[in-house]
């Protein structure tokens, strides 16, 4: 993370481009079928599968073929989404059995032969169609103080931190609170009471932050019967975090710590 | 709420999967442990009982149920490693991948020579007869 | 219905109302209602960094931070407003690093800063290193770090409450001077509620508008799909003007073809530009400062090498960014998002090839027009009493015609800070304004009429359409003839949107029937949006008009500011059109006078 | 795998219900057992792998097995307390890990305690039963027809 204070060398002025570059040619087209998992209280309390069928270009989404289907042939079907480039956490579902963001799975990485399909994820409760009730997700993330608590005085300037001291919790800031992990997770889709991975990421973010003096309460609060001690190391969570995030590993390093104060 | 089956199961990796092994061999190896120390404790009751039932064991049939059994118990405890490993070794959940194979590899290395040796008694033994 | 009382409302939760709500929900009763959950704002998509001349690692001082804002927004800057930004910018940053914000830092652990495009030591000498960052996720971080201080002081949020109209109420007032207008007044909002579909209207002593940009009116952009220009749409619709709404920036670097941001970041660490030939074209454009120049003269350069064939591509339709000069694990270190992007998108290595980019519709300049206490103006100098607006929504100016990359991120920090304690201490003194009868009636009849029209036109199409046009005709490069052609395009499509069918006729989650309603806001933005570019026969900053090449200080060194107006009835004409009334208003110049903007 | 949702109304930060967590009672308890199975774990190894490889594959294997065997075994002290603390240990693991599941999956607390009731009274009477096997075992009952170990008196 530190500055490598180098002056660059000044590129060159001109270069010689290799011949196919920016090229590619045509970009493909194929027809693919989403089979998405509708529901609508207002209307059944039944919960359907429907297909939807179109014509895709090479470097569409699985978001890009939600919004062809809602715009061109049914204005009902529902789902979130905003950034459509995976930094808003809007649109985490689950397609072709796994938790993705719709936005960052390209369609020509699936297999388009068969239907894609697409359901909500997993854990929360459906609200329509793609939508879940995403308040108990939140409500586990506000119950382990995430935000930065300094006891000692304000300082009139900027705290120092060491590079390394700031590199020590990076991977755990990235979290865009998608939920793609906790609902991933077999044991949070038990009962639902586990405080699942995303909170555990987020309370990792300030317990291992240099500057943070509330580390020892947030290690009570996941030492909790439905703390870090319910993760049974299942790595769903960590393949499904679009941010790359090791989550099963700062898991761990939650519990070391905690480990490690108790004993 | 929506109503419940249409759902499909979720594409889990290598770490569900090993966990779902985990837990049902677990469950397993206790509910074996319940029975196994009841006709244990036929011992106490009389030799010929206790004789009687462990001859129960000696059929073929137990002794491919005792095979499965050790089985689940060489994963479980193999794989138990592998977890107190992610738990506890920095690298551990990085390489839980590698760890499992190592885990099916030295389950298979403990399997095979177990395995020949125990299913040659018990059959040698039921054929040949006693 | 159902009506809450709250002293202060703030409709955003970006990094602009958020900023507000910490300090406005310390002081006073405060309600953040927000479309969108807060974590999903697209200030989370910002990328490069937000500036103050710390001087943490290089001699800078405010002056010349303001000097810089006022000669990258070409002059058009409010010099006052500037100064303050500058000058606030330093605890801006200082705020959210205790806040929490995780920012790089210096080897001796001071915050990190790196070079952006037009951010120059004593007044243009050389580049300077004034942003600070945190690897390319600043926005990311500053989103976060926010929305960390508002659960840490308990913030109330009501998220997905689309709000879709101010109550205001007018009173007949004295001007010193003896004429008698009419003085608008605050009341509350009426929001919709995305879950039930139900109205909630809220009563409120002030009104922070927070709600962001309106990228949407273009195809090709870095915003969010939900970055509709609500806020500036409501304000307008109730008679409130909107500055300067012909400028909008263009983004050199989109992922072609997507619009994907690749941040100036990018540049700021050492990559370049280059044409098919493979030459580094911005030497030819910026000779001193090169591929460091303000995003207008980057992004119109590219635009230039495209039009002359110097294009890269099957359809020499791009430029490249060259990053493969830069070592690896540098660029993991400090553009590791953005790398991802063009991986993940387009399926190009920036490691070891060039990444194809193509200017993309970026930041709204114009908006809500303000003063430099946040309070929005009804006309060039009359407040309204309890309404407040920051961030890309509003109009301070500090960004003039073009604003500088860093400005935005600082500008939301600054006046969001400034706009929550002004609008929570205007609470403290103030009574509530006794509710419009019906307060939700003018909402009511609009969600029925989109909802019950039937005459069969899709809204994704004549969306499709606007875009398509605006693209086409009101990009880099304008003219008075394809200022004329969207002109008659939009007038084609308010027809049409009049004949819209929405097929989703539920109530709950129907975002069917809310992307008909911000379809209605992004018509009559664009509307906007061209009236003020017709009329503005210069080019200046963002604002690049092919019949008028030079800047002309002499006619229009003014905002222009728009009104909704049903008297107009002119037809197309340079200077008005039907239903919107062009005026304008003197920019404030403080210490420096125009000059010639060259890089 | 699991069941499709928890019950929830619809919530909004401002107004919602706050969703309910029942509140833990502070004690490491958790955390204990999770320490404990991973040592136990440790421990059983060796244990099991000892057990398993004496009674199958030393000798005839299974076969060899009989009250003979078994006699001859306890007979020792140094197998007595291996298999006490196998017997122990193995049991206090397994009920931990029942335990985790029966958490995991039995949603309602009336039916949690009852599988808990049914799972600690099964295993309380297992141990006391394997425990007073162990000590209180005689390898040459009075009165037995069958083999018994070598070092039994003649009757
Ligand atoms: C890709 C990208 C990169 C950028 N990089 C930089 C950078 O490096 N440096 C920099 O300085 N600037 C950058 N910018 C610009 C800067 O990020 C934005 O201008 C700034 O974040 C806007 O913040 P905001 O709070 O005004 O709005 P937003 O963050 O957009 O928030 C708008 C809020 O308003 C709410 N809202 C909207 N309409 C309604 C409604 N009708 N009812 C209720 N709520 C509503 C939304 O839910 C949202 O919470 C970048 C912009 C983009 C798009
Ligand atoms: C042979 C050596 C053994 C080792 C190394 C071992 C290791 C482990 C470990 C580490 C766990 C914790 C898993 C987690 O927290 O995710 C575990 C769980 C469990 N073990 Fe063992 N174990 C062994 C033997 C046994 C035996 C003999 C039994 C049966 C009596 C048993 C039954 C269980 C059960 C039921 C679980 C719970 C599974 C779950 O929660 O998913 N184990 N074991
Ligand atoms: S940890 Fe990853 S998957 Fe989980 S909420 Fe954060 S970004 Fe999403
Ligand atoms: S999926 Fe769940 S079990 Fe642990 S490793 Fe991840 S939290
Ligand atoms: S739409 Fe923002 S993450 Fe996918």
């Amino acid at each position: 993370m530190s500055t490598v204070e180098t002056e660059l060398p000044e590129p060159a002025s001109k270069i010689e481009l290799p011949a196919h570059l920016g090229g590619g040619g045509e970009i493909p087209t194929f027809d693919v079928t989403l089979k998405v998992r509708r529901y609508d209280p207002e209307f059944s309390e039944e919960s359907k599968w429907e297909e939807f069928t179109m014509t895709m270009y090479g470097t569409d989404r699985v978001l890009d073929a939600l919004h062809k289907v809602k715009w061109e042939q049914d204005g009902s079907l529902s789902f979130r989404r905003s950034c459509a480039h995976g930094v808003c956490g809007s649109d985490a579902m689950r397609i072709n059995g796994r938790n993705r963001l719709a936005c960052k799975t390209l369609l020509k990485d699936l297999d388009t032969s068969k239907p894609i399909t697409v359901e909500p994820i997993k854990g929360l409760p459906v609200e329509k169609d793609l939508i879940v009730d995403m308040e108990p997700f939140f409500q586990s993330f506000r119950e382990v103080m995430p935000f930065l608590v300094n006891r000692g005085h304000e300082p009139s300037k900027e705290r120092l931190q060491s590079a390394e001291d700031r590199e020590r919790f990076d991977d755990t800031t990235k979290c865009i609170l998608c939920a793609a992990c906790t609902s991933s997770c077999p044991v949070f889709w038990t009962d639902g009471q586990y405080f699942g991975p995303a909170a555990i990421v987020n309370a990792h973010r300030f317990i291992f932050d240099s500057r943070d003096d509330a580390g020892d309460m947030r290690l009570e609060i996941l030492n909790d019967k439905e703390g870090v001690w319910r993760c049974r190391t299942t790595f769903n969570c960590s393949e499904a975090c679009p941010r790359g995030i090791q989550v099963t590993q700062a898991i761990a390093e939650v519990k070391q710590a905690i480990l490690s104060r108790q004993i | 709420m929506p109503t419940k089956p249409a759902g499909t199961l979720y594409r889990g990796r290598e770490g569900m999967w090993s966990w779902v092994g985990h837990r049902i061999t677990g469950v397993v190896i206790f509910i074996f442990l319940l029975v196994h120390v009841l006709d244990t404790s036929l011992v106490r009751v009389s030799p010929e009982a206790y004789t009687a039932v462990i001859g129960a064991y000696k059929n073929p049939i137990m002794g491919l149920g005792e095979a499965g059994l050790v089985a689940a118990i060489v994963f479980h405890a193999f794989n138990g490693l592998r977890i107190i490993a992610i738990d506890f070794w920095k690298k551990g959940p990085k390489y839980q991948r590698q760890l499992l194979w190592g885990v099916l590899a030295l389950w298979a290395v403990t399997m095979i020579p177990f395995l020949i040796r125990h299913l040659t008694i018990v059959f040698s033994n039921f054929f040949g007869g006693h | 219905m159902q009506v809450h009382k709250y002293d202060v409302v703030i409709v955003g939760a970006g990094g602009a109302g958020m900023r507000a709500a910490i300090e406005s929900g310390q002081r006073a009763r405060t309600a953040v209602l927000t479309k969108l959950y807060p974590t999903r704002s697209h200030t989370g998509a910002a990328q490069g960094g937000m500036c103050a001349a710390l001087a943490n690692v290089e001699e800078d001082n405010w002056e010349w931070h303001t000097f810089d804002t006022v000669k990258g927004g070409d002059y058009l800057v409010d010099q006052d407003a500037a100064e303050v930004m500058a000058k606030e910018a330093i605890d801006a940053v200082i705020d959210l690093e205790k806040m929490g914000l995780p920012f790089n830092r210096t080897p001796e652990g001071r915050i990190d800063q790196r070079r952006f495009g037009g951010h120059t030591r004593d007044h243009g000498k050389a580049p300077v290193r004034r942003a600070c960052y945190a690897a390319d996720r600043t926005g990311h971080m500053i989103l976060q770090t926010l929305y960390q201080n508002c659960v840490k002081h308990n913030v109330e949020f009501y998220n997905e409450y689309y709000v879709l109209d101010l109550l205001t109420v007018e009173e007949e007032a004295t001007r010193e001077d003896g004429t008698i207008y009419l003085q608008k007044k605050t009341a509350g909002v009426v929001s919709y509620d995305l879950a039930t579909g139900e109205l909630h209207v809220f009563q409120a002593k002030s009104v922070i508008l927070a709600t962001g940009g309106a990228g949407k009116v273009f195809k090709t952009t870095s915003n969010a799909h939900t970055l509709t220009g609500d806020g500036m749409g409501i304000a307008f619709r109730k008679g409130i003007p909107l500055e300067d709404m012909e400028f909008f920036q263009f983004h050199p670097t989109g992922l072609a073809g997507l619009g994907i941001l690749l941040s100036e970041a990018a540049r700021g660490e050492g990559a370049i530009l280059r044409n098919s030939e493979g030459e580094r074209f911005m030497e030819r454009y910026a000779p001193t400062i090169k591929d460091l120049a303000p995003r207008d003269i980057v992004a119109r350069s590219m635009a230039n090498e495209v039009r002359e064939g110097r294009g890269c591509g099957p359809n020499k339709d791009y430029v490249l960014l060259d990053l493969t000069h830069l070592e690896p694990a540098h660029i993991d270190a400090k553009l590791p998002d953005i790398t991802e992007f063009a991986r993940t998108y387009l399926g190009v290595e920036p490691y070891t090839e060039p990444v194809p980019v193509f200017p993309t519709a970026h930041y709204a300049m114009g908006g809500v027009p303000t003063n430099i206490a946040t309070e929005v103006l009804q006309d060039n100098d009359t407040v309204i009493p309890g309404l407040y607006a920051a961030g890309e929504v509003a109009c301070v100016s500090v960004h003039g015609s073009n604003r500088l990359g860093t400005n935005s991120l600082l500008d939301i920090n600054v006046f969001g800070k400034r706009a929550g304690v002004a609008a929570a201490e205007y609470a403290k003194t103030a009574d509530f304004v006794d509710l419009p009868e019906n307060p939700e009636a003018a909402t009511v009849a609009l969600l029925e009429h989109v909802r019950t029209s039937d005459g069969g036109e899709k809204v994704a199409l004549i969306r499709k359409d606007l875009q398509d046009t605006m693209d086409a005709n009101m990009q880099v490069f304008r003219t008075a003839e394809s200022i004329d052609k969207v002109l008659a395009d939009i007038a084609s499509f308010e027809e049409r949107y009049s004949r819209i069918t929405v097929q989703d006729k539920g109530k709950r989650f129907n975002l069917d029937l809310l992307e008909a309603v911000e379809l209605g806001f992004l018509l009559e933005l664009a509307k906007v949006m061209t009236v003020a570019a017709l009329h503005r026969q210069e080019s200046r900053g963002g604002h690049y008009r092919e019949d008028f090449p030079d800047r002309d200080d002499e006619n229009f060194m003014k905002h222009s500011m728009a009104y909704l107006d049903s008297n107009v009835t002119v037809e197309s004409s340079a200077e008005s059109i039907a239903g919107i009334r062009l005026e304008t208003k003197p920019v404030v110049v403080t210490r420096y006078q125009p000059m010639v903007r060259k890089y | 795998m699991s069941t499709e949702s928890i019950a929830a109304p619809r919530s909004n930060s401002a107004q919602s219900p706050k969703y309910k967590r029942s509140k833990g009672n502070n004690s490491s308890f958790e955390m204990a057992a999770w320490l404990f199975m991973r040592l136990s774990g440790v421990v059983l190894i060796v244990l099991i792998f000892g057990h398993l490889f004496v009674n199958l594959m030393l000798g005839d294997g299974i076969h060899a097995v009989d009250f003979g065997f078994v006699a001859g075994k306890w007979a020792s002290p140094f197998w007595q307390i291996w298999d006490l603390v196998m017997l122990w240990l193995a049991i206090l693991h397994g009920t931990n890990g029942v335990r985790t599941i029966i958490n995991d999956y039995a949603e309602r607390s009336g039916t949690r305690m009852t599988l808990k009731t049914v799972l600690y009274v099964a295993s309380g009477v297992i141990v006391v039963l394997g425990t007073l096997v162990i000590f209180t075992f005689d390898p040459c009952p009075p009165g037995a027809v069958i083999d018994l170990p070598s070092f039994c008196p003649v009757p």
